[in-house]
């Protein structure tokens, strides 16, 4: 049990955590820089971070390591934020398109 | 019986989609009522037939029942599709103007309704239409929210500032509405009402030529304030007779003496009264909030013809 | 946790009747109270607080019908009345009913129920109450400056262009929701981390489940609402213009930020009143509560599905059609998991023991009004009806049958249940009961009629309206009355069986199961002077109530644990 | 069941706990919890972010160019860089070495000071041109009228995000002042763990934000 709540991370993690983090930012500002044309450039950057972000969650707040529960909390928070922004846009974006302009 | 019922409780029909919603409106009733019934029923007469007897009283295990448990959800399920079904397509109606529909522009202020018509002539707080013949509102508010709401059509829409939103009808034949703001929007709000008048058709054509040639006359300018006083809606804010309102009353306040909310004094001489009209934010009158709109836009002409009637109100 | 049953040494832990010393006089003195870290102590200071401002929006509420007297002015002009019920809507909804059971019950019961000593965070939980009241001072100074007369939704642009205390008044509210959030977070660890020994999910009260189910609600919805009051906020200071038409901004925006926050929002007040009912009924059915499973579950379904619903409130606000739609079709589900609820609890009653105590009574009229306030919601629902009724009196009516009917209705059947084990004293059963009957007439006479008025097209937030409509509001002014009554004869019995003798409780009037019960009453110090294991679900009336108070010695400290277990050091 | 280390003598369970595993796991998850309202507060942001993007994908193009990339780049590094240290700290308190607790907890302190800085020199220079948000904005280099929006929504990200490194730098701080005291060692280092769980948590964020807001050309 003990061991299981109070892992100590691995050194090699914690630095090729470190190291993979830096060279996706790299990363990501060269591909800002190449002319990927216009969704495409959003989608790359938009993987990129989240790599990033997987990498930081996984890593260095040790959820590999860690119950799962606290995973799960983090996989809800992300949920509801795609719920508010999904359905937000169902609205924003819509607005043009009313019934009364399809007859 | 059930018609009867809904006359007591919902106003008159004169929309053409009004039917449809009220039949809805029964459906829901109904149904509520009878499972409401159930409900209250058993909770009764479960009450008096197993009321505790005795502290020693020994009940049944009874943890579940699948059958029951599915009842429950599928009956509840059946009906809300058909609520959904039945509003959704009532609201498919209030959305889609059919393309002939006469437009009318609408601009809601705090608290006054303004319409424009096609051919240019302005009413405020009356909106003539004609009877049995599509209408279509494009609206727009020109400071906050407002709604604007014919509960004998079954109609509403909230005026968004800065946007266009739309709402149309079309009346079962003559008569007079009225018409309710729905949307807070501040002091005002329960005094932002307004009426429709369905008439004839040709009685509507009529009406709006005469109004058309009116404006085009030569006025005295007092009478041309007066005008304006209602089109404006300095009608909504300020009385004629000395009777309190959102604003200060008109009578009597040419040449009065003013008191400011920042301590000063000042006569109401006429290019007082241009300023209070420009720019109302200046001189805040104690006893009252700095609610009044700007009227900046006005011509040069107008706020003339504004003060000359003012003076005239003793 | 992990232990089983039989490696430990279980024994019956008899109730010490009428004891000596217990939380109330463990410690004296008013910082005892003000800095207690006691979930019990500070259960009673929330449960004071809300009372207080029960009665501060149930003054407005009657001054508000006092002034719909007459079609045009009583006595207030239209400025105070905007500000009156502006402040109305927010001190029931932010100061009153959000914090109402999970705080003020909630956090009383929920360890008890637990076998716990107390929430996993108790300072936290401290913090939370003054956070609270911190959040209520702004608003009390939000009242001494000019009010608020935005309606409780603080609407653009019309909040960002008022003259008045806004400002205060939202900072106030984003106060307090810090204060929710903390108690959600409490809620929900304590729940997972701190449940007696054998107390498996299978097994939580149901008052557990609905508290655990709002948690999650608070803890997703609330910080939503704290941005958007800050966005608010910086749209008055900086003009930052999001929600500002004239700079481009969306005033439809917000209103999606305010009801992705106070849709679910009303799931926080309705859920835990469902867990009040669920106790209730079984205990005074003296019967095993039917369909638990269901019960507890639909108690997540709701908080799921409330989180997809909240544009019903925007039906004709301007959002696109296809979104009404979809809000609309979505609605409507919720249906369906409250519906599994209040039949369940029906089917509780078949064949039971009933005995109709005053919890009991309000647990019943509460099923009455609610399924009134729930069908009236689904009328709402129905998009094409909808375009009728919004924002008319029917709205009204249907959320005071809900929140008023509903969660007060419960509210006070959760307190008639378990005053007796809060302040050890019982109150006096005949006026309870002649209030109970004259609160449901004067709240049927108030709301009854507003459902009718809104029907025929009444607008709500009205200062004034066609005479037409006099009747029916003078009808619902005389209703407001009687419902003051009502609650008068409330507040004098209560206060009488505080001060009175004679009238001592014992630990378990009721003949309940769940764990609270079995500690004395009042409870001790800390809860329970053993560990509590649990065998049974707490709704197993056929199962003998000695098999209920089970235990293990050793009062659970964390030191005293810690000596008994042969302990390794273990290098990590 | 509770196999807790208490070899340094001092006990940190509190009495409502059974154990310190019982407590470290509860206070872990509460963080967790935490977290979660975090980004959903944050959420709230992005979609205004999001909304009005998908309005004006011309004025978000137009208006990043106006950002400094490499200012934006380099206080990624070094948020990245302090989520390291700070890691580090929480296995120096695991391992028990007083020291290096005290030593990576200052780096990390000094790491989010850098970004401090530099996100004053990026407000100060776009503050001398008039880049200010909504009414204050004056600006007019960029031609379309929705500009002070999408500075509004820049401030506000960047500014609700600077508001938790500066809150980040308190408690650290605080630790740092315990840690001096010899309050934590490997049986009890719940604080610094959790601590690390937010600030790593305000970097997860700035990588969303920095491509977000500066990146998109
Ligand atoms: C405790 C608070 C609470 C609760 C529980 C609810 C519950 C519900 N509410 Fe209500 N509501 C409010 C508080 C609440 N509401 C408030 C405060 C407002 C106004 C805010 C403002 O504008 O100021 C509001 C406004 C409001 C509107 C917007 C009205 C408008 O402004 O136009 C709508 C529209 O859909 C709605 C719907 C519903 C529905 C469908 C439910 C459902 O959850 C109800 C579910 C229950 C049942 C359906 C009854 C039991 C079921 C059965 C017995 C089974 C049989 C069922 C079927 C056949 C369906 N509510
Ligand atoms: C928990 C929520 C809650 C509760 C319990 C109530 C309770 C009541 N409400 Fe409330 N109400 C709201 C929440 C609530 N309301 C909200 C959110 C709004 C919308 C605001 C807005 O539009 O922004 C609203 C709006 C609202 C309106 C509409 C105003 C308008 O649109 O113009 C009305 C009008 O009748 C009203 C009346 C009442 C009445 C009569 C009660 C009664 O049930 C109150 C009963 C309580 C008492 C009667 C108190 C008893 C106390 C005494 C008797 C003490 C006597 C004291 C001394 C002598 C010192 N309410
Ligand atoms: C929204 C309500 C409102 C409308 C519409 C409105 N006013 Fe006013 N008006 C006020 C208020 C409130 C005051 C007092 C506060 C102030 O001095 O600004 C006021 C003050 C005035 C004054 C100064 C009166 C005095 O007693 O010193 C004049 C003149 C005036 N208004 C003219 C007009 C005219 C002309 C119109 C229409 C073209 C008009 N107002 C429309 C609300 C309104
Ligand atoms: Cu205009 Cu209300
Ligand atoms: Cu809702």
């Amino acid at each position: 049990m003990s061991e299981h709540n109070h892992h100590v991370i691995d050194l090699k993690y914690l630095l090729g955590a470190a190291g993979a983090l830096v060279v996706l930012t790299v990363i990501t500002v060269a591909a800002a820089y190449m002319d990927i044309p216009r969704p495409f450039d959003l989608i790359t950057a938009l993987t990129l971070a989240f790599g990033k972000a997987t990498i930081v969650a996984a890593v260095f707040m040790g959820l590999i390591w860690d119950k799962k529960i606290n995973t799960m909390a983090l996989l809800f928070s992300i949920l509801f934020f795609f719920i508010m922004i999904g359905i937000t846009l169902l609205d924003t974006l819509f607005r043009d398109r009313p019934f009364w302009v399809w007859n | 019986m059930l018609e009867t019922i809904n006359r007591l409780i919902l106003p008159q029909v004169s929309s053409t989609f009004a039917a449809d919603v009220d039949g809805l409106f029964t459906f829901i009733n109904v149904a509520s009522a009878i499972i409401l019934l159930g409900i209250t029923v058993a909770i009764i007469y479960f009450s008096i037939k197993y009321r505790r007897k005795s502290e020693d009283d020994v009940t049944p295990v009874i943890r579940y029942n699948t059958t029951l448990e599915l009842t429950w959800t599928i009956v509840p399920f059946i009906l809300i599709l058909i609520v959904f079904g039945w509003g959704f397509r009532g609201y498919i109606d209030m959305r889609t103007p059919p393309s002939n529909a006469y437009e009318i522009y609408v601009t809601a202020n705090s608290f006054f309704w303004q319409f424009t018509y096609p051919n240019g002539v302005q009413t405020t707080d009356e909106l003539y239409v004609p009877a049995g013949r599509p209408v279509k509102l494009i609206m727009q508010s020109r400071d906050v929210i407002h709604s604007f709401f014919v509960p004998d059509f079954r109609v509403k829409q909230d005026v968004l500032p800065g946007r266009y939103t739309m709402a149309w009808f079309q009346t079962l034949g003559t008569g007079e509405h009225i018409i309710f703001c729905t949307e807070y929007c501040g002091t005002g709000h329960s005094q932002m009402d307004a009426m429709v008048y369905a008439i004839e058709p040709e009685e509507f054509d009529a009406w709006l030529r005469e109004q058309r040639e009116l404006s085009e006359q030569e006025l005295p300018l007092a009478v041309l304030g007066r005008n304006l006083y209602q089109q404006q809606g300095c009608a909504g804010c300020h009385s004629l007779d000395g009777s309190p309102g959102i604003g200060p009353t008109f009578q009597g306040l040419y040449m009065n003496e003013r008191q400011f909310t920042n301590g000063t004094t000042r006569i109401a001489d006429a290019e007082y009264l241009r300023e209070s009209i420009v720019n109302p934010a200046a001189l805040i009158n104690v006893g009252y909030n700095n609610i009044m709109p700007s009227y900046a836009h006005l011509s040069d002409d107008q706020v003339a013809a504004l003060i000359e009637f003012i003076k005239e109100i003793e | 946790m992990a232990a089983t049953a039989k490696d430990l040494n279980i024994r019956e832990f008899p109730v010490e009747e009428n004891p000596k010393h217990h939380y109330l006089n463990a410690e004296t003195g008013l910082k005892s109270w003000l800095f207690t870290v006691d979930h019990k102590r500070i259960g009673l200071m929330y449960l004071a607080s809300i009372i207080l401002f029960f009665f501060v929006g149930g003054v407005l509420a009657l001054a508000l019908r006092l002034e719909l007297w007459e079609p045009a002015r009583t006595f207030m002009d239209a400025d105070t009345y905007n500000r009156v019920f502006t402040l109305h809507g927010a001190v029931m909804v932010f100061l009153f009913i959000i914090p109402s059971i999970p705080a003020a019950l909630g956090n009383f019961f929920l360890p008890m129920m637990l076998g716990a000593k107390d929430v996993a965070f108790p300072k936290l939980n401290l913090l939370s109450f003054w956070i609270y009241s911190f959040g209520a001072l702004f608003t009390l100074y939000s009242i001494a400056h000019g009010g608020v007369d935005t309606g409780w939704t603080f609407y653009t642009p019309y909040s960002t262009s008022t003259g008045t205390a806004v400002i205060s008044m939202t900072l106030g509210v984003f106060i307090m929701g810090f204060s929710s959030i903390l108690t959600g977070i409490n809620f929900i660890v304590t729940v997972h981390k701190m449940r007696a020994p054998g107390q498996t999910w299978g097994k939580l009260p149901l008052f557990i489940w609905s508290l655990y189910a709002t948690a999650i609600i608070q803890v997703l919805a609330t910080p939503v609402l704290a941005i958007t009051l800050l966005l608010l906020i910086m749209e008055r200071t900086l003009g930052v213009g999001i929600f500002d038409p004239a700079l481009g901004g969306d005033p439809v925006l917000y209103q999606h930020f305010f009801w992705f926050y106070s849709h679910p929002a009303v799931y926080i007040m309705i859920v835990p009143a469902f867990g009040i009912i669920s106790e209730v009924i079984s205990t005074f059915s003296k019967k095993t509560i039917f369909g638990y499973w269901l019960i507890a579950l639909s108690s997540l379904a709701i908080a799921f599905i409330g989180f997809l619903v909240w544009g019903h409130h925007m039906f004709v606000s301007g959002q696109s059609e296809l979104a009404t739609v979809i809000f609309s079709f979505l609605t409507f589900f919720v249906g369906i998991p409250t519906g599994i609820k209040i039949l369940n609890w029906v089917a509780t009653m078949y064949k039971g023991s009933i005995d109709m105590k005053t919890p009991m009574i309000y647990a019943l009229m509460f099923l009455f009004l609610f399924s009134i306030g729930g069908f009236t919601g689904i009328m709402l629902g129905a998009l094409s009806v909808n375009v009728h009724l919004h924002d008319t009196y029917y709205v009204v009516a249907h959320f005071h049958y809900v929140m008023m009917g509903g969660t007060v209705f419960a509210f006070l059947a959760g307190i008639h249940y378990w005053w007796p084990k809060m302040t050890g004293k019982m109150y006096n059963e005949f006026w309870a009961k002649v209030a109970s009957v004259v609160l449901f007439i004067g709240f049927n006479v108030t709301f009854l009629p507003q459902f009718i008025m809104g029907s025929q097209g009444m607008p709500r937030r009205y200062y004034s309206y066609i005479e037409q409509f006099q009747t029916l509001h003078q009808t619902s002014t005389v209703g407001s009355w009687v419902l003051g009554v009502g609650f008068i004869i409330v507040g004098i019995y209560l206060t009488i069986s505080l001060f009175s003798k004679a009238n001592k409780a014992s630990s378990n009037p009721w003949g309940a199961r769940a764990l609270e019960w079995m500690s004395s009453s009042p409870p001790a110090h800390h809860n329970f002077n053993y560990t509590p294991v649990v065998l049974h679900n707490p709704y197993d009336f056929h199962k003998p109530i000695s098999e209920f108070r089970l235990g293990i010695d050793g009062s659970g400290h964390g030191e005293e644990t810690e000596s008994k277990v042969e302990l390794s050091s273990d290098k990590a | 069941m509770a196999n807790t280390n208490t070899a340094h003598g001092e006990s940190h369970v509190q009495h409502h706990f059974v154990d310190s595993e019982q407590q470290f796991d509860s206070s872990k998850l509460g963080m967790w919890i935490f977290l979660v309202t975090e980004v959903l507060f944050f959420g709230g942001l992005f979609v205004a972010y999001i909304v009005y993007r998908a309005w004006n994908p011309e004025l978000f193009y137009m208006s990043a160019k106006e950002l400094s990339t490499m200012m934006g780049a380099i206080n990624t590094i070094v948020l990245i860089g302090s989520s390291l240290t700070i890691a580090l700290a929480v296995r120096a308190a695991q391992l028990n070495q007083q020291a290096n607790i005290s030593k990576y907890l200052l780096v990390t302190i000094f790491l989010a000071c850098v970004f401090l800085v530099i996100k004053y020199f990026e407000y100060t220079s776009k503050f001398a041109v008039g880049i200010l948000p909504g009414e204050l904005y004056t600006y007019e280099g960029i031609d379309h009228p929705g500009a002070a929006i999408f500075f509004s929504i820049y401030y506000m990200m960047t500014g609700l995000h600077g508001i938790h490194v500066i809150i980040g730098i308190g408690i650290m701080v605080w630790l740092l002042v315990k840690t001096r005291q010899g309050a934590y060692n490997s049986s009890y280092f719940t604080p610094i763990e959790i601590t690390a769980l937010y600030w790593h948590l305000v970097d997860l964020i700035w990588i969303f934000l920095f491509p977000l807001l500066y990146l998109i050309e």
